[in-house]
């Protein structure tokens, strides 16, 4: 499908960023007109991956984030990228309840919730050089 | 200097909403408006037609209207 | 003074990316604690440059525009930058109503706006490589 807009912003994995990211996908996701509730599973999903970049990729350590947007005529597509730790086993990462860092009170719930307010959710990582989540949400042609 | 500024703000198509504050409490109103006139959830530019102010800048609004809370602040509490 | 936050964000220039750019400039300033007056200056100012990049720089063809914006504790620095056809006299360039498209009804005041709206603008420019506008605003600390 023909890709009608995109973009790419790169910030500091800072955590007062994650608001910030979560505006900035929606201020553009805007443009395909979604209804209110499909904006807010967007900012959620991005919500999750730029918080774990944050906490999981860089550890708290600060590192750069990348977050790619294309926009096709019904379609967002959202990349949440980092180059920190990698995920040693992406299957077991992405089951509901498993988290890495039990310690933290972490839920476990990230991929979870991402897959669940996106329609697709593609994770690619390698230990040691970073991970790029892929997300992808039908947006309904209102008019 | 400030006549410039002046001019520009008083021409301004769309009149910056007062504060984020006016903002949020225009949306939420639109909402309900909306809603009840559609019989369904309102998109982003019904809105934005409906208060006559850009998209972008209700995304603004509905931010501070309603922070995202994940479950993982939930869980931090 | 030490950096505290930076961002940097590529986009099409497509008209609609206008409103998008100013937003997501004022989201990330908003972290500095602005006024309101203080967050329209800077957002009149960001429409301005990149108004500029699509109707100047690349005459309404596509191209990229990238805004960095880097937050230091009292003020924040933004660059507009294209890569399209440059400008041959800046000095003349910046003059209130001076434009090169009287043909189009520009007003020949972006620049004006700009130096009023901001504490200080630098244009660096070469004529077939593109231009870079920098702009720095001081935001007074209210707490
Ligand atoms: N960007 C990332 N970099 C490294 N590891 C990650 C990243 N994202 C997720 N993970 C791993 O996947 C696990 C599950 O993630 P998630 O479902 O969001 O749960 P939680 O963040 O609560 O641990 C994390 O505990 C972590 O081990
Ligand atoms: N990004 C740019 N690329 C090429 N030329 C530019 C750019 N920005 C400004 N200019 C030149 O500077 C002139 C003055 O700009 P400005 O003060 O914004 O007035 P206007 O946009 O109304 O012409 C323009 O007419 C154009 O010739
Ligand atoms: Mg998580
Ligand atoms: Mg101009």
């Amino acid at each position: 499908m023909e890709i009608l807009n995109e973009m790419t912003i790169d910030f500091l994995s800072k955590s007062q960023n994650e608001a910030f990211a979560r505006v900035v996908v929606a201020a553009f996701a805007s443009q395909l007109n979604p209804t209110l509730d499909e904006l807010a599973d967007i900012k959620t999903a991005v919500s999750e991956a730029v918080t774990n970049c944050i906490i999981h990729g860089y550890e708290n350590n600060l590192g750069t984030i990348r977050i790619k947007a294309i926009l096709r005529e019904n379609e967002i597509e959202i990349w949440v990228q980092d180059w920190g730790k990698g995920i040693e086993d992406i299957e077991k990462a992405r089951q509901p309840l498993w988290t890495s860092k039990p310690e933290l009170d972490r839920s476990g719930m990230g991929f979870t919730i991402m897959e669940n307010f996106m329609d697709r959710v593609e994770v690619e990582s390698t230990l040691g050089k970073g991970t790029i989540v892929k997300m992808y949400k039908t947006i309904k042609n209102k008019k | 200097i400030g006549e410039i500024k002046r001019f520009i703000r008083d021409n301004s198509p769309v009149k910056m909403a007062r504060s984020l504050r006016d903002l949020t409490i225009k949306i939420q109103s639109a909402k309900e408006k909306l809603l009840y006139e559609l019989n369904r959830e309102p998109t982003i530019i019904e809105l934005s037609e409906e208060i006559g102010v850009p998209p972008e800048e209700i995304v603004m609004g509905l931010e501070a209207i309603q922070p995202i809370v994940s479950l993982n602040d939930v869980a931090y509490q």
